[in-house]
C-alpha cells in the first residue's frame, strides 16, 4: 500500500502544498541574519508582546471552549429547523472584513455602552484591555473550533453513547467519557486553529487596543515607523515560538489521550 | 485609575511620523520618568477617523497633511491645529533597483518609462502621497517641457498602486518594483536610497505655493459618486490635541517640547522633514493659551 | 416483571406487530427467531434505545415506556457490542460501577472477579479493536453484567465462542438465573435455547408466533419455522380424514402427496416426522407400512450421526443414515430411491 | 435524552456563543438603513467586487483542494519522523502576520522569480492578477482546510479500506470510493472554513494586488475614504450574500453526499 | 493451492508460532479454535492484512508473502462484516465487480443473483447499519462471493444465522466447493465443522494442533481441547500398563483415578468415552466392570437428549442420561452417585 501509484502523487500533490507553505517562510529566514534574530529576542518589548499575544489568545480560547465545544456537540447531535442557517452565522465571523468585526465590538464594550459601564463602575476601562484582545481574537476565531468539535461529535457512534447511558451513566457522564474523548482529536485541532487564529489578528484587536501590542500590532508599528528590515526578525521570531507552542500543543494532547 | 491615565499620553499619529514621535517621546521620558506613551499609527484619515467615528480618546493626533486636522475634526473634535513641517517628494529605490546608478534628478523620468523598469504609487484617492504623486508628475511634465509626461508615466504600472505607503515599501524591498514615489522622510527613516527632486517639482517649498498651485486634479469626494478638485500646494504637516483629550496638561508639555526649534523640531528635521520656521497656527483664538504664548511668544 | 402491551414500530420494509408479552421474575426467557425477524429492535425498544411507535413496557409494575435509558435498570448485552474503543477492558467492564458510588478498590476487585469468570483476566490492560471476537463478545458480557440491572437483556451473546466456552458461560447464566436474575435471551441455537431457557418465544417477522414452555414450544410447534428450529425437518401442514382402506387415518399434504400416521382427531393440523424414523433403501421394501414413496436423492452432507439425505418426494424429506448404509444401497445425488417410515412414527399436533 | 440537565446547559452556553456572533452582526444590520443597503447592492462596483471575492476564494480552494486533500490523507494515515514538525508547519499560515504573507508571496510571484519570469513569457504579470489574490488568499487559508481533511480521513476505519483492497480495489478507487465519501462531511467543512477565510482575507491581499478590488479592500478602501457609513452597507452585503453562499455549499453537499 | 511455511507473528500476549500448512486445491479446509487462539490473525495474514514477522506464504506456487492486498485474489469475509456503511446492501455487493470490467447490467445481474441466493434480495436499497446482525452477516458473504476469488477465506461466516438459513448457506457454500473453488472456513459450530470440512486443522493458542481429515482428527484427537470440539467430553490423557488382577489393562489418569480398558498396546496415550456409555446409578452396581467409581453430582442440566450431568469422581466425568432416569435415581446438584462403564467401551489413541 505504502508505495501504491496514488500514494506517490499523493505525496508529489502534497509535498507542492508544504512547499508553498515552506518557502515564504525559509524566504523569511535566509533574509534574516541570525544576530539581528538574537538580538531582536533580547528585546523586552518584543518578548512581552508575544507572551501577551499567547496568553491572550490561549485564554480566550480556553474561556470560549467551554462554551463552543457544548455548542458544538448540540450541532452534531440534533436537528432543527433552520439548522443550516445557523451553522452559516457560525461561519460568518470568518469572511467579516475584520476591522468591521472590530468595530462592531468596540460598539459592544465602549464606556457608554451597558458592558462598558458596569467594567467602569469596577475602575476597568475595557478598550485598550487584554479583555477586549480576547473578545476580538474569539470572534474571529471561534468558528473553527466549532466546526472542528461538531465534526469530531459527528463522528461518535450515537450507539456508543446510548450504550453507555444503558450501562446507568448520566447524560453528563456519558459526554466526559465517550463523547468528548472519542472526540478529543478533532477537538485539538479545532483549539489549535482557534487559538493560532486569534493570536495572528491584526484588524480587529487594533481597533479595540492598539496598546498593549499584541505581537501582530508590534510588527505591524515596526514595519510602519522602520521597514521590512526590523519587523522581519520580530516577525520570524514570533512564527518560531508558535511552532513550537503548537508541536507542544500537539504532543501534549496526544499524551494525555494516551494516558487517560 | 486617575492616576494611571494622567500619566499616560495617547498620541494617534500618521504612520510617516512614527519615528520622529517616538524619538521625541523618549527625549520627553527624560524628563518625565512617570509617563508612559501609547502610540498609535496609521494612516492619517484613519486617525481622524478613530476620534470622529469610533468615539476613542487620544491626546495628541498628528496628521501627515494638515487639511485633515482642518476638515474632519475642526470645529467639532479639535479646537486648533498647528502646521509644524514640510516635506518633500522624492523618488526612493533601492541599491538593486534598475538603472540605480544612473539615475538622477534630471533624467528620472526617461528611466521611470523604460519598459523594463517599474514603479508604484499610493491610491490618489485613498492617500494623500497619491495625489501628490500625480500633481508631481504634472509638474515635471511643465518643468522638463515634455508633453505627455504625466499621463504616460501615470497610466504606466497601474498595478502597482497601493492604498499606502508602507504597502508600497513592501512592494520595493521585496523587489517586485524598482522606484515609489514617496516623501523624502520615509526614505531617510528606512535608509533607503532616494533621487532628490527638483524644487520646482516636489511641492516642498513652501515659497514656491504659486507654482505649485498651477496644477490641479479631480479626486472623489465626501460621499460615494461626489468629486473633488485639488490643486497643487506645499505639503504640511499638522498636530493637534483634540477636544477630548484627558491627559491635556501634559500632552501640551509634550507639543511644547515636540515644536521646539532646537529640540522637537531638530530632530524632525535630522529625520528628513523641514521644518516650518515659523509655525502656522489654524485657529491659533481657540489654542489653550499657555501653549499659545510658548508657541508665540505672545499671550 | 416484565410486561409489553402491543408494542409495535415501523419501518419501510419492517414492521414489528403488537408485541404483547410478559416475562415474570426470575424467568430465563429465550427469544428465537431467524434473521430479521425483529429480535434485535424488541430489546433495543425495551432497553429504551429505540421509541416504539406505539405500545406500553411494564417493568415491576411501572410504566417505562417514555422512561430514560439510563433510568431503566435494564442490561442490554448488544449484538454489536458497542464496546468503548479508547478505554482498556478494565475500564470498560468498569464502566457501570463508577457511578454506583464504589469505591475505586471495590470496583477494582469487582473488575477482576467478573474477568477472571470470563476468562478474560490476562486482557485487562488490553484496548478493544486489538481483541478476537470471542474475547470482545466476553468483555461486553462482562461490561454489562458488571451493571447488575434487574433485567438482563441478552443479544446472541454467546455467538462467537467456541464449544468449551459457551458451555462455561452457559453455566455462569444458569447460575445467575437461579440466584434470581431475570432474563431475556436472544439466541439462534437450540441447544442453548433448550438447555437456558424456562420459557421461550418464538418471534416471526416481526410478530410472536408462539410462547410457552420448551416442551410446550418443541413439542407442539405450530408452524414449520418453529419446527425448523426445533431440529424437526420433516414438519407438514395436512389434513386429516378417515381413510377408507386402513385403520390410519389419511394426511393431506397437498395434491400429490399424502400419508398415512395414527391418530384419533380429525381436521387440519401438522405432522412431524423425526428424521432417524425415515428408511431410504434401494428398491420398494415390503408392504409392512403404507407409507412408502419413491423419490429422488437431491443432497447428501455429513451429519454428527453419518449423514443426512434429502428426497424429493413431491415434499422434501429428510432422513439420517449411517454412511455405511448408504453405500450399501449404492445412492448418490440424482438416485432414485424409496423412503417409507410407520404411521405411528408421525407425531400429529391439531391446529387450535 | 433531549431535556437531560446537561443538555439544557449546553443549550444556555451554545445560545451564549450564538449571542456573541450574532449580536455584532444584528448591531450592523441596524444601523445601516434598508435604502442604503438596496442602493450599495446596485452599484457595479460593490457588485463586482463582491463577485470577484466570491470567485476567486472559490477557484482558489478548489485548485488547492486537489492539493490539500491528498495531503491531508498522507498525514491522516502514516506516521513518519518530525510528523508533528509537519503538522505545525502546517499551522503556521495561521499564525503569519498577514502582510508578512503578502511579502513573502511577493518574493515568489515578483518579476525576477522563475514563477515570474515564466508568467512574463506569456505577456502575463502576475501582481495585480486573480491570481495573485488567489495564491495569498490560498496560503492565509489552506491550513484550515488540511486540518479538517486530516481528521475527517483519520476517523475514517482503515479496516473499511482494507476490506475494500481485499476485494480487488485499487488503491485510488479505495481512495476515491471509500476513504473521500466517508471523510466528505469534515472535508466540506474545511473547504467552507478555508473558502471564508480566503474571502476575508485583507492583508496579504492587498499586497500583491489592491487592483482588482477584493471585497474587504473595497470596504477598507470605502471606510478611509468615507468612513463608517459608506463602509458597512458593503460590509454587510458582502456578509449577506456570505451567508447565502454558505447555506447553500452546505445544502449541495449533503444533497450530494445522499444522492452518492 | 494454498501453502504457508513458519508464519509467525508475535505481539505482547499472543504469539502465532511456525504456522505451517497445506490447502489443496478444491479443499474445503476448516479451522477449529478457541476463541483468542489466532484464527482470524491467521486469515488476515493469508489475506495480507496482517504483515506476518516471519515465514512464507504461496498461493498457486507463487510467493504472495509481500503481495499486495488488492493483486492476492483472495477473498475474505471478516468476522466483523466491515461493510460499507455509506453504500447500500446492492453497492456493498457490487463493489468488487465494477473494476472487472463488467458492464453496469451485468454487475446488476450478478448482484440480483447473489442477493437471491442469499435471501436477502429485499434488503438491495438500504444501508448497513440498519440491517439485523444476520442481513448483514450476509450481506457481507454475498459481496466476498461476488468477487470470486481462487481462495475464498470465511471468518465464521454463519455465526449469526438461525438454523434454516444455516442450512441453506451451507449447501450454497458446499456447492460452490464442488464446483472447484477452494475455501478455508473458520467456525466454532462442530456440526459446520463436518457438514463442510474435508480438512480439518486444529488451532490453540496461536499454534496448530493437528491437521487431518474428519474422521482423523475427530476420531483421534490427540488432546481433550480436540476431543471437547468434536463433542467428547470425556477425554483423558493417560499411561497404561498391564495389570496383575484383570485380563484389562490398567489407565492411569493420575494418582486419584485409574481405570481399566481393553487395549493391546501398553504406554502413554488418550482415553475416550462416550458420554451415552456412562451409567450413573443411586447404588453400587453389581460386578460387571471394574470401573464402578463413587462421585458427587456437580452440574445437571438439559440436553437435547434428556441431561447432560457431571459428575466428580477425582476427574470430571459428563454423562447423557433421560430425566425420567435421573428422577429415578433421585439424583441432583450435590447427590452421592455411582458411576460405572464397561471396560470396552473406552477408545485409547496411543502417542505418536
Ligand atoms: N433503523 C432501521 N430502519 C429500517 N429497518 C430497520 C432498522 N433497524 C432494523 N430494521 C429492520 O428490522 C428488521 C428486524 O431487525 P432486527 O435487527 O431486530 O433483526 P434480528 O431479529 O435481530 O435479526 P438477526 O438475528 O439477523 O440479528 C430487519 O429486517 C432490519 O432490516
Ligand atoms: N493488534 C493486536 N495486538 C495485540 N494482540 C492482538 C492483536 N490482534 C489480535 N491480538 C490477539 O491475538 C489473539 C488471537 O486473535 P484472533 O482474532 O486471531 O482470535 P480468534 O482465534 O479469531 O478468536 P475468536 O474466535 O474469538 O474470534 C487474541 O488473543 C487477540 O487478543
Ligand atoms: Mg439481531
Ligand atoms: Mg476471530
Amino acid at each position: 500500500m505504502k508505495k501504491s501509484a496514488i500514494n506517490l502523487s499523493f505525496a508529489f500533490l502534497g509535498g507542492l502544498v508544504l512547499l508553498f507553505i515552506v518557502a515564504p517562510l525559509l524566504g523569511m529566514v535566509f533574509s534574516t541574519p541570525l544576530s539581528t534574530l538574537f538580538s531582536t529576542a533580547q528585546e523586552t518589548e518584543v518578548q512581552q508582546s508575544i507572551w501577551l499575544t499567547i496568553w491572550i489568545s490561549m485564554a480566550s480560547t480556553l474561556v470560549f471552549s467551554i462554551l463552543a465545544i457544548p455548542l458544538a456537540y448540540l450541532l452534531a447531535r440534533y436537528s432543527f429547523p433552520l439548522k443550516n442557517m445557523v451553522l452559516g452565522i457560525i461561519d460568518l465571523p470568518i469572511v467579516i472584513p475584520h476591522s468591521a468585526a472590530g468595530i462592531a465590538l468596540l460598539g459592544f464594550i465602549s464606556r457608554d455602552t451597558v458592558i462598558g459601564k458596569a467594567a467602569g463602575a469596577f475602575g476597568f476601562n475595557l478598550i485598550g484591555s487584554p479583555v477586549a484582545i480576547a473578545l476580538a481574537m474569539a470572534f474571529v476565531s471561534i468558528p473553527f473550533l466549532i466546526n472542528a468539535a461538531r465534526e469530531g461529535f459527528a463522528s461518535v457512534p450515537v450507539r456508543l453513547e446510548k450504550a453507555a447511558l444503558n450501562l446507568g451513566a448520566s447524560p453528563a457522564r456519558v459526554f466526559f467519557t465517550i463523547s468528548l474523548p472519542l472526540a478529543w482529536r478533532s477537538i485539538v485541532t479545532g483549539l489549535v486553529m482557534m487559538f493560532a487564529r486569534g493570536m495572528s489578528e491584526f484588524g480587529a484587536v487594533v481597533i479595540v487596543a492598539y496598546h498593549p501590542m499584541v505581537a501582530p500590532v508590534l510588527i505591524f508599528d515596526r514595519f510602519n515607523a522602520f521597514g521590512l528590515k526590523y519587523a522581519r526578525p520580530a516577525a520570524l521570531l514570533f512564527i518560531l515560538v508558535s511552532l513550537v507552542v503548537f508541536i507542544t500543543i500537539r504532543l501534549l494532547a496526544v499524551k494525555r489521550k494516551k494516558d487517560a | 485609575h486617575s492616576n494611571q491615565q494622567t500619566n499616560t499620553i495617547t498620541i494617534f499619529h500618521a504612520g510617516s511620523l512614527a519615528m520622529p514621535i517616538k524619538a521625541i517621546a523618549d527625549s520627553f521620558k527624560v524628563l518625565h520618568p512617570d509617563v508612559t506613551f501609547r502610540l498609535e499609527a496609521a494612516g492619517s484619515v484613519e486617525c481622524a477617523r478613530k476620534i470622529t467615528e469610533f468615539n476613542r480618546q487620544c491626546d495628541i493626533m498628528a496628521s501627515a497633511d494638515y487639511k485633515i486636522i482642518d476638515e474632519l475634526l475642526i470645529p467639532d473634535y479639535a479646537d486648533w491645529n498647528v502646521l509644524f513641517s514640510g516635506n518633500e517628494m522624492s523618488l526612493v529605490h533601492t541599491k538593486q533597483s534598475r538603472h540605480a546608478n544612473d539615475i538622477n534628478g534630471d533624467n528620472w523620468y526617461e528611466i521611470l518609462a523604460k519598459p523594463e523598469v517599474s514603479y508604484g504609487r499610493s491610491d490618489p484617492n485613498a492617500d494623500p502621497c497619491g495625489y501628490r504623486t500625480l500633481l508631481t508628475l504634472q509638474l515635471a511634465e511643465q518643468h522638463y517641457q515634455k508633453p505627455g509626461l504625466a499621463k504616460a508615466i501615470a497610466e504606466k504600472d497601474n498595478r502597482f498602486i497601493r492604498p499606502k505607503e508602507v504597502d508600497l515599501i513592501a512592494l520595493l524591498e521585496s523587489g517586485a518594483i524598482d522606484y515609489i514615489f514617496l516623501y523624502r522622510s520615509v526614505a531617510v527613516q528606512h535608509g533607503l536610497e532616494y533621487v532628490t527632486l527638483p524644487d520646482e517639482i516636489n511641492l516642498g517649498n513652501p515659497s514656491l505655493s504659486d507654482l505649485y498651485s498651477g496644477v490641479h486634479l479631480r479626486i472623489r469626494g465626501a460621499a460615494v459618486g461626489d468629486s473633488l478638485t485639488l490643486y497643487g500646494e506645499p505639503m504640511v504637516y499638522g498636530i493637534t490635541i483634540p477636544s477630548n483629550a484627558s491627559n491635556r496638561e501634559m500632552a501640551m508639555e509634550y507639543l511644547k517640547l515636540f515644536l521646539h526649534p532646537h529640540k522637537g523640531l531638530k530632530t524632525i528635521e535630522q529625520m528628513g522633514m523641514i521644518p516650518l520656521n515659523p509655525l502656522i497656527i489654524h485657529n491659533e483664538d481657540g489654542m489653550d493659551k499657555d501653549l499659545r504664548e510658548e508657541l508665540t511668544g505672545h499671550p | 416483571m416484565l410486561k409489553l402491551t402491543n408494542i409495535s414500530k415501523r419501518w419501510e420494509g419492517f414492521t414489528l406487530k403488537d408485541i404483547t408479552l410478559t416475562v415474570g421474575k426470575g424467568d430465563y426467557f429465550i427469544l428465537l427467531g431467524p434473521s430479521g425477524a425483529g429480535k434485535s429492535v424488541l430489546l433495543e425498544v425495551i432497553a429504551g434505545l429505540i421509541a416504539p411507535d406505539g405500545g406500553d413496557i411494564t417493568l415491576n409494575d411501572a410504566n417505562i415506556t417514555h422512561l430514560k435509558i439510563q433510568e431503566r435498570d435494564i442490561g442490554l448485552v448488544f449484538q454489536d457490542l458497542a464496546l468503548f474503543p479508547h478505554l482498556n477492558v478494565h475500564h470498560n467492564i468498569g464502566y457501570p460501577l463508577y457511578r454506583k458510588g464504589y469505591k475505586s478498590r471495590e470496583v477494582n476487585r469487582r473488575v477482576v472477579e467478573l474477568a477472571q469468570e470470563l476468562g478474560i483476566s490476562h486482557l485487562l490492560k488490553r484496548f478493544p479493536p486489538t481483541l478476537s471476537g470471542g474475547e470482545q463478545q466476553r468483555v461486553a458480557l462482562a461490561r454489562t453484567l458488571a451493571l447488575n440491572p434487574s433485567l438482563l437483556l441478552l443479544d446472541e451473546p454467546l455467538s462467537s465462542l467456541d464449544v468449551e466456552r459457551k458451555v462455561e458461560i452457559r453455566r455462569l447464566l444458569r447460575d445467575l438465573n437461579r440466584k434470581g436474575q431475570t432474563i431475556v435471551h436472544v439466541t439462534h441455537d437450540y441447544e442453548e435455547a433448550i438447555a437456558l431457557g424456562n420459557r421461550i418465544a418464538i418471534i416471526n417477522n416481526g410478530a410472536i408466533e408462539q410462547i410457552g414452555s420448551p416442551q410446550e414450544v418443541f413439542g407442539k410447534p405450530t408452524s414449520s419455522f418453529v419446527a425448523g428450529f426445533g431440529g424437526v425437518r420433516n414438519f407438514f401442514k395436512i389434513s386429516i380424514s378417515k381413510s377408507e382402506d386402513s385403520k390410519f387415518m389419511k394426511a393431506r399434504v397437498n395434491e400429490n402427496l399424502s400419508f398415512y400416521l395414527q391418530s384419533d382427531d380429525e381436521g387440519n393440523g401438522y405432522a412431524m416426522i423425526p428424521e432417524n424414523e425415515i428408511v431410504i433403501t434401494h428398491d420398494k421394501p415390503g408392504t409392512e407400512t403404507l407409507n412408502t414413496f419413491p423419490g429422488t436423492v437431491i443432497d447428501i452432507y455429513p451429519h454428527r450421526f453419518g449423514c443426512e439425505v434429502v428426497v424429493d418426494i413431491g415434499e422434501k424429506i429428510f432422513a439420517i443414515m449411517a454412511s455405511t448404509q448408504l453405500q450399501a444401497i449404492h445412492a448418490s445425488i440424482g438416485s432414485k430411491v424409496w423412503v417409507s417410515f410407520q404411521e405411528n412414527s408421525t407425531i400429529f399436533i391439531k391446529s387450535s
